[in-house]
């Protein structure tokens, strides 16, 4: 049977980014004897351990928190892999807008666009297919030369490079004085 | 960050609404100032159960004079809106009033087009208090949008790619790296000797330069701030005249007649 | 009685970060017939919706995810220390129903359907990513083209944009303003 006090702390712990301790707990739920939420507590994680799900909540660090089971972690890690495989890490998102506004460039003046070295960046995007290699540079060391590819377009729904927002486009909508409107 | 709605999302704190704008009676009691000429319209029209397929414009017009006048129901900073649909209003009277020898068809009536585009804002309105219940519903229910621990090691927080980002990304770093310009202007490899040449033969070339058109095509903030200097120097040489029309217009370069013969500036 | 792959597929609607959709589900249990992760999913929502516990699992964005119940965000926001309830403002929200239901827009023709200017409600918009860039109209002066974004549909609850309000249901809303007038 569950009980509101149990669903709530069930909520709070699903919640919570760090480890709940009981103490938090108290405070949060002003009013609620400490003895009534430890029982509460307690049966919960008892449900969880007892009922074969998926999720459980462990005990680290002084506090409760939800952890998926050993058992399920390969899939886990494949199911993250596919979300991280969509998303940038902000030093790739700077890297990629350099290339996509200085197209075609050199790792060189990427970096020098950037302020820092951007040779991990620009592997990353590699991998991701988002740029590509188009040759090389008729300067000293031959340096790659680096463009956006198909995939890049795809991805941000364009048909063209023409459709990027220009520099004076994404400052107007920046420097907009005050959001009356918003 | 534990919640979808309120943390990556952050929403913006809204006026505490009123009782009264939150009572049943809608509008009707409204005490919130008008955001927008068509929302003080549409007040108006349903204030005097008006037939929207068929507004008295004359009145309506005086009604809406009347409360731009009280300006203390509208959005001061929307002023100029507001004065634009007064100008509409009367621009349509004004039409009405005009002799005809037939009477208007359908698609001729003046008023049709403001009617237009009143029937599609009241219909955004209307989907805005559907989408206000949902937002109410949905805030209440926090989602999480941080990885729960796993076994092992935990990755760096990634990033979602949109094309704002994006722009916002190049535009933010162009921004910096023209701050890094200005501070060492003197350090770089644009001389001022080296561009007077480059300005005095491209003058002698063109006879007449854009100097913003010049400014443009110059790749930094920092070469395009040189070429000013110079075209400062030159005139103050009297060997380039500059003209602006206008403020704020482009300035034109013509080099003097006599520079033009001996040639560069020494 | 829970099955291996309920508990499994439970596991990893609690780590997905997005709504998991079917789809990536189906990805990441390679070699498991559709049918069974459909039933096994089924089964699991169903538990949740019956079991009267803390949280449970929304259908929203195309996907599945985790949230909790409306009776604890109180606490919820207590423990978080967020003290007030974050809505848009009724400019903000004029100008996003104006997109949802005109997409692909741009800002003047926002702005033309608010008779007000919509740069400012725009941009907080975007800032929120609520909105997104996705082209330029072939136009006079090619303007930028806006689209609702994925975060947009789990704002509101959406499963997709098929689950905006209706002609039908704004017309009665309509109706009951003017009933109220009369």
């Amino acid at each position: 049977m569950n009980s509101p006090l149990k669903n709530l702390i069930e909520s709070l712990i699903f919640v919570s980014q760090e480890p709940l301790t009981a103490e938090r707990l108290r405070a949060v739920l002003e009013g609620v004897p400490a003895a009534d939420i430890q029982a509460a507590a307690d049966e919960l994680i008892a449900d969880y351990a007892t009922d074969g799900r998926g999720i459980h909540i462990v005990r680290v660090g002084g506090g409760w928190l939800f952890s998926t089971k050993p058992a399920h972690d390969r899939e886990v890690r494949r199911l993250l892999q596919i979300e991280r495989k969509n998303r940038l890490s902000s030093a790739g998102l700077e890297t990629l807008a350099a290339i996509a506004y200085r197209q075609p460039v050199t790792q060189s003046e990427v970096s020098a666009i950037r302020g820092v070295d951007s040779t991990g960046a620009l592997k990353t995007l590699l991998e991701k297919k988002l740029i590509k290699i188009v040759g090389r540079k008729k300067a000293p060391g031959s340096p790659l030369v680096y463009r956006t590819s198909d995939a890049f377009l795809l991805y941000l729904g364009l048909n063209s490079l023409d459709e990027l927002p220009s520099e004076e486009e994404i400052a107007k909508i920046l420097e907009e004085e005050k959001a009356v409107d918003a | 960050m534990p919640e979808t709605a309120a943390e990556t999302l952050p929403i913006e704190e809204s006026p505490v609404p009123s009782p009264s704008a939150e009572s049943p009676e809608g509008y009707q009691v409204r005490l919130e100032i008008f955001e927008g000429p068509l929302d003080l319209l549409l007040f108006l029209i349903r204030k005097k159960k008006i037939d929207i397929h068929d507004i008295p414009i004359a009145a309506i017009t005086r009604d809406y004079l009347d409360y731009l006048d009280r300006k203390t129901e509208i959005n001061l900073d929307r002023e100029a809106e507001f004065l634009f649909i007064a100008a509409l209003l009367i621009y349509i009277k004004s039409q009405m009033l005009l002799p005809r020898e037939t009477d208007l068809a359908e698609h001729e009536d003046p008023r049709q087009g403001l009617v237009n585009r009143l029937l599609e804002y009241e219909k955004v309105k209307a989907a805005c208090s559907l989408l206000r219940e949902r937002e109410d519903g949905q805030i209440v229910q926090w989602k999480r949008d941080f990885i729960p621990p796993l076994h092992g090691e935990n990755e760096l927080e990634p990033v979602e790619l949109s094309l704002f980002d994006l722009a916002e990304s190049f535009f933010l770093m162009m921004k910096r790296r023209s701050a890094d310009d200005t501070r060492t202007i003197r350090g770089r490899d644009v001389s001022i000797e080296v561009k007077m040449k480059e300005l005095v033969g491209l003058l002698q070339e063109r006879h007449m330069i854009d100097f913003l058109e010049y400014f443009e095509a110059h790749a930094s903030l920092e070469e395009a701030l040189v070429s000013f200097f110079c075209i400062l120097e030159l005139v103050k040489s009297r060997v380039a005249v500059a003209v602006q029309d206008e403020l704020f217009q482009t300035i034109r370069v013509w080099l003097r007649k006599d520079a033009r013969r001996t040639g560069a500036h020494e």
